[in-house]
Order: structure tokens, then C-alpha cells, then sequence
């Protein structure tokens, strides 16, 4: 499914990803951890070219990201983006934030994503916000609204970067539940989080980054009950 | 040759001359006008030799048209000589010397224009310079505030006007546009009179009111003009003879 | 110090006319420098720096030169270049719309720039490209943050408008300064004539604030 | 168009002693005006409503009115009831100062209120009353972010001062002006006169930069 | 040592607070919970006149600060607090952050000042940044020099606002330890904290906030393992 080949970026002088291969399976989830400034962002920006590239291979579904000749906007609708800090459009409603992008860039009909936009909203629990604005909402609600726009693109990948991290503790669960549900159903997905409770229960993979590299990588109850590298066992005695 | 000639009193050689203090718009060649940063003219010429008579020093400023009226009032200016006609309003609130110059409004044209005289003017639009005479004799022939007068801060911009097509006419001096169009062949232009429209004016040194130096000015210009050194400065700038007798009569007439 | 009140009276009616060409001229002004603006504000921002080097110039020109040298170049240089002949009207229209523009491309460039850079990633990562994320994202919202600040300049445009007074002009300022002249008095003139544009500018700031907070409820 | 640089030649001393001027009236202008307006700033922000009103009053006046206004008025008003007599570059150095002070106060609230309001409940929270707080905490961080705006505005009196050419101030503008008036020409004197400006402001805006610059990563 | 007395706090037309009423003995650590929006900071604000109270008193060591009379600043050298955003002044180092207040408001000699700082320093483990400036210091570093500042002024009782929820997991445990280390020592101090761990093990009470009331208090053992109230139970389902 995604297929990533010892990829490097660097920012001015500082080598931030000091190359990562990793093979994603479909249907597969893979949770990210590490320490802060560890690359953990940059390696989710770089699955859909956020960032540029600066050595290394993208594949996703066989086709080479990092080639200029692909279409990076195509690319883009097919792996779905949550950020840390929601990115909802705060001049359009949430049923609009869901349509744009099919309706401006799918060129699908303003009725069919409408239909699709209210089943998403349902998926995620939240029909009755379809007319309300971005603001009036709490930070549970905005990423549950971020999670239904990037699928209404029907994205094969979704990535997540921290998508809790920026909620009240007791919001951090609702979103949670939407995650699982959405990994229940199949969909691929790369999460970075903190929510280790998360990892163990969805997660098929854990990778454990630090400096720009992966140290370790396994299942996530073997990973976190015997970790093989000291700065796994560091890291994962003070998060734990 | 530092010319005290000794009409101020008690005056030793040592004695400083006293300092007056003059307003000029010199903006306004060939009267009073900027070359490079030393003001020259007619006016100063005639002003220094009046002064260098009646044993004064000058210390002369640019301070544009409107400063004029409004400074000599509050007494931070001694004397003022800037082509200043002499008019009954202005008489009210201060004080003149005799008159020095003969002049009179006149129209400057371009030289394809059909004006012929002021009556012509109507209808047409006039640029002028703000608070003169010929400001005044054009609201006397237009009607206050008239929309076709443009009223500039200093002569220069009403001409400017004039030659980029914004007015088709200039009312002014006929000293000030004759020096013009003369020394500005290039441009084109021409200058017309109307003795009917525009009376002939008098140009004064001007004083606040009650001034102390009005006396000392008065006598010492009669002795330039006496003495020939008026004649001499008027050939240099005109480069033809003043009508004398008229401004002698005119000099009678308002002492 | 004798203040004249029936001099003041006496020039009302012309303080009236010159008061209604300020406000025609501001309002001029802001809209064909809105218009304008925008342009050269989305020129401003191309990422090709080639491309973006005229309107970087025309902004540094407008905003580095004063507006009274601006005046005079546009009303004698300019208008009369393309008109055959000055006109203190057109002039001052041309000239207050080319100052404003410099400055309003500048409020515009702002505006988009201080939108958070998610924003445009959001957008870009739902697949839109870099126009459609302009259009549909970062523009809509840019203009909503350029209220304020569109606001401000039709202010500094009223009191800016005073400078047309030296190319004759027919505004407020021209008829204080005329009023000067003819009266040769100092505080009448040029208080009645602070207090007009004082009257204008807090208007108007009120109005603006008022939208403002409208602005901010929704 | 004949583009006659001969009489610019002839004239360069003149503008270069209006330069040495306009760059003179500036920085009188930016440093009086930021010590009145941190004055007139720290005035306005008082609680009291009834103590803040002449302040209010102050900065209301001078942003809402033309800069040509407050200099005619200085110069013909002001200055002859203080001096016994007008001259332009006393006028000239109150005016701008003047008009500097009510956009430099307004700077300073800024300045401050752009604050997080935890420094001051920090402070407070550590016993210190409110002058300490202001003193110790508050000021000092304004001050360092006043800096940009305050170089704007130092680059808004050099354009600023060009209105002093009308009250015959010999700066860069009166020059310019004089030199129309001697040759009846429009485009070499104030064409020349925009130059020297864009010079004066750019390279100030660039010092600015740097200075910002540096004050960012210490 | 506190006696907070049936306070009311509205903004305008919301009231915030309902009437808390609070005994605090000396040396009791108070943990302070409840859903955002309940009123904590508000509370804890209250508690050294941050904000001024509407209705009811507060008394520090017996006297009333509500009094219009008690000298304020007086009273706030004795309660020192510490915030969820730190507020440490960006523009002095970190040995001028903890002297300032010291020599300003108490008018200690500057020579005794600097020990007692580096004293503060050494307690929360920072003595190595005493000359340098916050933004160079990561969360958990600014979060210790804020308490070590409060501490300078020797107070008598220390609040804390969530002084752990701004920063990165990995840093929460080194602030956890300077506050146990405090409680340990026998200072007075109100925590709202989501750290339920910590509560556990430090908590002499725990105050369940709702709505602008106390819902419930306890020990936290039994109010964490025995909740009486549906909301405190609902509460705890979420966080814990
Ligand atoms: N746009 C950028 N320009 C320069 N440096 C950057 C940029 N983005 C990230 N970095 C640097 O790259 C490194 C890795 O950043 P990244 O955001 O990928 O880390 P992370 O593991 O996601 O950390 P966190 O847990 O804090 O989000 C950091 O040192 C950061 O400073
Ligand atoms: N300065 C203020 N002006 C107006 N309303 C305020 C102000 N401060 C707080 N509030 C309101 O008071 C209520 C309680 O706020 P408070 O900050 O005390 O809650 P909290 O329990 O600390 O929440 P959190 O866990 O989010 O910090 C909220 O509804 C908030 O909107
Ligand atoms: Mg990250
Ligand atoms: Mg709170």
C-alpha cells in the first residue's frame, strides 16, 4: 500500500529524517511515537508531499510520489490528512467544510456530497452541527469535523498527526472512539500519538522514532512491555 | 562702503546698522524670485538701495504670499516687499511707503488663444494666485468663489496650470507675465491688457500699522529716485525707462 | 485673541462644497485603491520573483514617497499627458487611488500572510491546488481581516485629501487656505477646517468600529 | 519628453542641504514625539476615565485631523504666540513632534496591550502593585516591541516633512519646489525629490530590518 | 490557614462561581478537578484576588481579603501561584525572574536574594540555567523556574492552575516531582491538576468542581474509587 524508501529532509543544516523505510500493509495500522522534534510530523507530511523530499521514495499503491510527473493533487485525494490542530475553514459551516474539496475538486454534485457529507456526519456523531460554524464548536467536535472532511475525499490512507493533543483530556475520548471505528472498518492508517492506551488496543504496528530515525519497531504490547533499545525504555518510562 | 549715510542719528562708524527684518514671496520673478537659495529681483534691488539710503541692514526671508499678510499683523516682520499693491482694504490694516512701481493686471494667453481682453475671459477658466489683486479683480468679474477660478498658493503654480492645459488663462502682474512669456520664447505665450478692466496699481512697501520706519523709507526712496540709482536698477531689469512722472504723480497723490 | 464667527459663516457654504468633494474624493479613492490594491497585491505575492518585481517597485515607490510629491507629479506630469490638461479633480482621484493602492496591497498581502499556514495545508492535503486553495480558502478569509485596516486607509485618505488643496483643488483645506487669505486671519480658518476633518474621521471610525464589532459576532 | 539633468545639477547643493534638513526635522520629530507619546500613552491607558480624557483628547485630535492643518496652524498660530514670530523649522520640528506623540502613544498602548495579560497577573501574583508591575515587567517588553512600529514612523516623518514646504521650511520638497518655480519645469524637480525620498526611506526601512532582525534571536 | 466563605463570581451575566465554600488546614495539599468550564480557575483566582469576588469571604490566616481595607499585595507575597502558561518574563534570566519580586517588593538585599535563588535553583533542579533566558528553556524547565520564583517570596500557601497541561508528555513527571517534593515538605497547597496520579499520591482532599459548585469531596482514594455523585462518576469515566 505505502511503500516508503529510505527518505532523508533536511531543513537548512538540520537533517530531520535521516532515512526511513517503512512498508505499510492495507488495511494495516501503524501508530508512530517518539520524542519531541524526534521527525515524527515530517515523516507524516512527507507521505503526501507537504514537505519535499529531499532523497529517498514514496510509493503509495506502486506509484512514485516523488516523481515530478505525478500528479500531486490526484495523489493528495487519495491519503486523507488530521492535523494537531484541526485546520477546520472557519468562514464556511461544517457542511461546508466537508463539500469543498469533493464538490471543487471531485467535481462531484452539490447533492451527493451533501448526502455523503450528512452519512459522515453521522459516522461521526454529529449531524445536528451541519449548519453551525467551526467556532462554536468544542476541540472534540472540530477534529471529529476534520476526521468526516478528510474522508469525504475517500482517501485509501489516513494519516493523523497527534490528533488528540490539542484537546481537554475529556474530549481526547470521543475522538478516540471515531479513530477506532474508522480502523475497524478497514481503513489504512498512520497515527502519531501520545495516547499509548490507543496504540496497544488498534495499533497492528508501533514504530518508536528518534533523531530522525526508526529505532525499533514492533507490535504494540511487545514493543511496550519489552522494549529492545535503551532509548525505547527511556522514552517509554516516562510517558507510560 | 558700508553706507551709513548718516540719517540714522547719533550713528558713529562704529555703530551697527539695525537689522530689519522683511517678508518677500519670491516666487515671483522678475520682482522677487529664488536663484538657487539667494532671493534677487527688482523689489530687493530697490529695497536694498532704499535702505542702504535711509541706513538700515537687511535680513530678507522667503516666506511665501499668505505669511505676508498674516506676520507683519503680528509684528514678527518689519517691513514686507513682495510686488504688494497698494489697495484701500489693505490700507486699513497697514501701513505703505509711496508707491515705487507702476503696474497693472494683465492676462497672459497662449499666443493661439482668441482672448482679447477680459471680457473674453468669461466662460473660460483662470488660474491666479490666491489673495491678489488680480484674484480679486477676477471675483469682481466673475462673482465670488467662481467655479473658473483656480486660486494657487504662488504664481509660479498658476502658470504651471496654465501651460498644462488646466486654465486658459493667467491673471497677473503684467510685469511678472511680460518677464514670462519673454524670457520663455519656447513656451508660447502672450500677454494681453485691458486698461478698462484692470486699473493701474501701485506696488508699496508695506508696513504693520504705525510703524516707525514708514518715514525713514519714504525719504529715502525719493532719493534714490531723485539720484537716479531707481532709474539705473529699473533699466537693468526692464530694460527700458520708467514712467516717472506717473509714479511722481502718484507719489503726490498719496502723501 | 477675537475669534470671528461671521467670517466662519460667511465661508460656510464654500466649507459645505468642500467638504462634500473631500468625502467624494476619499470615497473614490478607497474603492478604485481597493480594486486596484488586490491587484497588486495578489502581483506582490507571486512566487517568481521576476514576476513579482513590478509590483513590488510600484508599493515601494507609493509607500516610499510622499503623497504631496505624488500630487504634483500626477496633477502637472501625468493628467496632463493623458488628459491634454490638468484637472485638480482628476488628479486628486489618480493620485489618492495610486497612494491608497500601494498601501492596501500591502493590507492584502498582510492579511493572507497572517493566516495560519494550516490553513493552506489543510487545503492543499483535501487535494485542492494552489488556486483553488487561494480561492476558496485563504481569500475569503484574507478579506475578512482586511476590514480593520481597508477602514483605516479611507481615513488617512480624508485627511490626506488636504494635500490636493495645493494643486487648487477645491476641498476643505483649499477654501481655509483661501479663507486665509482673503481675511489674513490664522485660527478661524484652518480650526474650522480641523474641526471638519475631525468630524469626518471620528464618523467614520465609529461607523468602522461598529462594523467591526458586527463583524466579529458573526 | 527632454529630461534636462543639467538643472538638476545646478540645484544639487540645494537639495542636499534640504536632505541634511528633512533628515534633521525626522529625527527631532521621532525622538521628541516618542518621549511625548510614551507620556501621552501611559496617560491614556489610566482606569480613570476622567484623568485619561486629555490624553484621549490628545491623540484624538492629532490622528483625526491633516497633518497641513497642524502645520499651518503650528506655524502661524503656535509658534508667533510663543516666539513673538513664525519660523519654519521651530514649526516644523512641534508639528511633526507633535503629530508624532499621538501616533507614537497610541504605539505604546498597543505595545502593551499586546501583552499577554498573564505578565501582569504574574507580577501582581508576586506582591509587586501595579506602577511595579508596570515599571519592572510591562514597559520594558513594550518598549522592545515598539521598535518596528516606531521605525515606521520615523520613515512616515520623512515623508511627512515634505509639508513643511509650504510654510517655506527649506527641506527636500521647498527645493523642489523652488526649482519649478525657476525653470517652469515639472518632472526633474520632483522626480528628483521622489528619488531622494525612495532613497532616504529604503535605506532606513533596511536598517530597520536588520535591527529587527537582531533583536529577534537575542 | 484558608477559609474561603461561600463565594460568588459572576462575568456579567454569567455566573461562574455559586457559592464555594472551603476550609484548608495548614499543610493540606487540596487537588481541585472537574470538566473545563467548572470554575476552577476561577476558584483558585479568587483565592489571591485576581479576580475581585462578588459575594462572600475569604480569609488568609484569619484575615478577610475581601476587605477593602487589607492591603492586597500585602496578602499576595503570602499565596504564591503558579499558571498553566508559566508567565515567566521573557525579558530577564531566569536568576532575575526568581530575584525580582524579592528585591523590588520585599526590599531584600540583592546579595541575599541571589542565594536564596540559587537555593530555589537547586531544589527544582535547574541551577545550571540561572543565567539563562526563558525562551531558551523547555516547557518543564519554565515551569520549575515559575515555581522556584513563587517560592522566593516565601509564601505561606502555593496555588497551582493546571501546571502541568501545556507541556509535552515526556516533562510532566520532572514538574510532578518538584510538587510532591513540596507537598513533602509541608507547604500549604491548592492544585487543579488533570494528573490524576498525582492527586492520588499527594492529595490530603480532592474538591470535585461542576457548574460553579463543589459537587463532591473526599480523600482521593475513596472519591477516585467511590464517586457518590453521577456527575463526579461520569467525570471520572472520561479521564481516568
Ligand atoms: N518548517 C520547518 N522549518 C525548519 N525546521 C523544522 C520545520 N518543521 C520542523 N522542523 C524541525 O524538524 C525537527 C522535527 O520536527 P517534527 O515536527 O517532525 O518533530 P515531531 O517529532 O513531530 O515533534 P512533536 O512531537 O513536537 O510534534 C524539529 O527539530 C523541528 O525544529
Ligand atoms: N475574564 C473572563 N471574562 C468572562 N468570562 C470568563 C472569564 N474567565 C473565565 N470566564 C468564564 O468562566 C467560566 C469558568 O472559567 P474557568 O476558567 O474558571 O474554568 P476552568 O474550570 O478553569 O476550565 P478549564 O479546565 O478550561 O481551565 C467559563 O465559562 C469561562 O468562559
Ligand atoms: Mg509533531
Ligand atoms: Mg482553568
Amino acid at each position: 500500500m505505502i511503500r516508503v524508501d529510505n527518505i532523508k529532509k533536511s531543513f537548512g543544516k538540520n537533517e530531520v529524517l535521516k532515512g526511513i523505510s517503512v512498508h505499510i500493509q492495507p488495511q494495516e495500522v501503524v501508530v508512530v511515537i517518539g520524542p519531541s522534534g524526534s521527525g515524527k510530523s515530517t515523516f507524516l507530511r512527507c507521505i503526501n508531499l507537504l514537505e519535499t523530499i529531499n532523497d529517498g521514495h514514496v510509493y503509495i499503491e506502486g506509484v512514485d510520489i516523488t516523481d515530478k510527473k505525478t500528479d500531486i493533487n490526484q495523489i493528495r485525494t487519495d491519503v486523507g490528512m488530521v492535523f494537531q490542530q484541526f485546520n477546520l475553514f472557519p468562514h464556511k459551516t461544517v457542511m461546508e467544510n466537508i463539500m469543498l474539496s469533493p464538490v471543487k475538486v471531485k467535481k462531484i454534485a452539490k447533492e451527493m456530497a451533501y448526502e455523503k457529507g450528512i452519512e459522515l456526519l453521522k459516522k461521526v456523531g454529529l449531524v445536528e452541527k451541519a449548519d453551525a460554524y467551526p467556532d462554536s464548536l468544542s476541540g472534540g467536535q472540530k477534529q471529529r469535523v476534520a476526521i468526516a472532511r478528510a474522508l469525504a475525499m475517500e482517501p485509501k490512507i489516513m494519516l493523523f498527526d497527534e490528533p488528540t493533543s490539542a484537546l481537554d483530556p475529556e474530549m481526547v475520548g470521543e475522538v478516540l472512539e471515531v479513530m477506532k471505528q474508522l480502523a475497524k472498518e478497514g481503513m489504512t492508517m498512520v497515527v502519531v500519538t501520545h495516547e499509548m492506551g490507543f496504540a496497544r488496543e488498534v495499533g497492528d504496528r508501533v514504530l518508536f522514532m528518534d533523531d530522525g530515525l526508526i529505532v525499533e519497531e514492533n507490535k504494540p504490547k511487545d514493543l511496550f512491555e519489552n522494549p529492545q533499545h535503551t532509548r525505547t525504555k527511556a522514552f517509554l518510562s516516562k510517558v507510560l | 562702503a558700508c553706507g551709513t549715510s548718516g540719517t540714522s542719528g547719533t550713528g558713529g562708524e562704529e555703530e551697527e546698522l539695525k537689522e530689519l527684518k522683511v517678508m518677500t514671496d519670491a516666487a515671483y520673478a522678475p520682482f522677487e524670485y529664488m536663484d538657487g537659495d539667494k532671493i534677487v529681483g527688482f523689489d530687493i534691488d530697490v529695497i536694498n538701495a532704499v535702505a542702504k539710503e535711509a541706513g538700515y541692514k537687511l535680513n530678507i526671508k522667503h516666506t511665501g504670499w499668505d505669511p505676508i499678510f498674516v506676520e507683519l499683523k503680528s509684528g514678527s516682520y518689519d517691513i514686507a516687499i513682495s510686488s504688494i499693491s497698494i489697495t484701500p482694504d489693505r490700507l486699513k490694516e497697514y501701513d505703505f511707503t509711496l508707491p515705487y512701481f507702476l503696474s497693472t493686471n494683465k492676462i497672459l494667453i497662449p499666443e493661439d488663444s482668441d482672448i482679447q481682453s477680459a471680457d473674453d475671459l468669461m466662460g473660460k477658466v483662470v488660474a491666479v494666485q490666491a489673495a491678489t489683486t488680480g484674484h480679486e479683480a477676477m471675483e469682481k468679474l466673475f462673482g465670488e468663489k467662481h467655479k473658473d477660478i483656480k486660486a494657487f498658493e504662488n504664481n509660479n503654480l498658476a502658470i504651471m496650470e496654465l501651460e498644462k492645459g488646466g486654465a486658459d488663462a493667467v491673471v497677473a502682474d503684467n510685469g511678472v507675465i511680460e518677464y514670462y512669456s519673454a524670457s520663455n520664447p519656447d513656451k508660447k505665450l502672450k500677454v494681453v491688457g485691458d486698461k478698462d478692466t484692470f486699473d493701474a496699481e501701485f506696488y508699496g512697501m508695506m508696513f504693520p500699522k504705525g510703524s516707525e520706519y514708514k518715514a525713514d523709507f519714504d525719504k529715502a526712496l525719493e532719493t534714490i529716485i531723485e539720484n537716479g540709482t531707481y532709474v539705473d536698477i529699473y533699466k537693468e531689469w526692464f530694460g527700458e525707462e520708467p514712467d516717472l512722472d506717473t509714479l511722481k504723480a502718484e507719489q503726490e497723490a498719496s502723501k | 485673541m477675537d475669534f470671528k464667527f461671521d467670517i466662519i459663516i460667511d465661508y460656510a457654504p464654500y466649507f459645505w462644497e468642500g467638504t462634500l468633494l473631500t468625502i467624494g474624493l476619499s470615497i473614490a479613492g478607497i474603492l478604485l485603491g481597493t480594486i486596484l490594491g488586490l491587484f497588486i497585491g495578489l502581483g506582490k505575492i507571486i512566487r517568481n520573483k521576476w514576476l513579482a518585481f513590478p509590483f513590488t517597485c510600484y508599493v515601494t515607490f507609493f509607500r516610499g514617497t510622499p503623497l504631496l510629491v505624488q500630487i504634483l507629479l500626477v496633477h502637472f506630469g501625468v493628467v496632463p499627458l493623458f488628459l491634454g490638461e490638468t484637472n485638480g479633480i482628476v488628479a486628486g482621484v489618480i493620485a489618492l487611488t495610486l497612494n491608497a493602492a500601494g498601501y492596501i496591497a500591502e493590507i492584502f498581502r498582510a492579511g493572507i500572510q497572517s493566516l495560519d499556514k494550516g490553513q493552506m495545508e489543510a487545503a492543499r492535503s483535501l487535494g485542492m491546488n494552489y488556486f483553488q486553495a487561494m480561492r476558496y480558502v485563504i481569500v475569503p478569509q484574507a478579506f475578512k481581516r482586511m476590514i480593520p485596516p481597508l477602514g483605516n486607509e479611507f481615513v488617512v485618505l480624508i485627511k490626506d485629501s488636504s494635500l490636493l488643496s495645493v494643486v487648487a483643488t477645491p476641498e476643505i483645506m483649499y477654501w481655509g487656505r483661501m479663507m486665509t487669505g482673503q481675511y489674513a486671519r490664522v485660527w478661524e480658518p484652518y480650526l474650522t477646517a480641523a474641526f471638519i476633518y475631525l468630524f469626518l474621521t471620528l464618523t467614520l471610525t465609529i461607523l468602522l468600529n461598529q462594523l467591526e464589532k458586527r463583524l466579529k459576532t458573526e
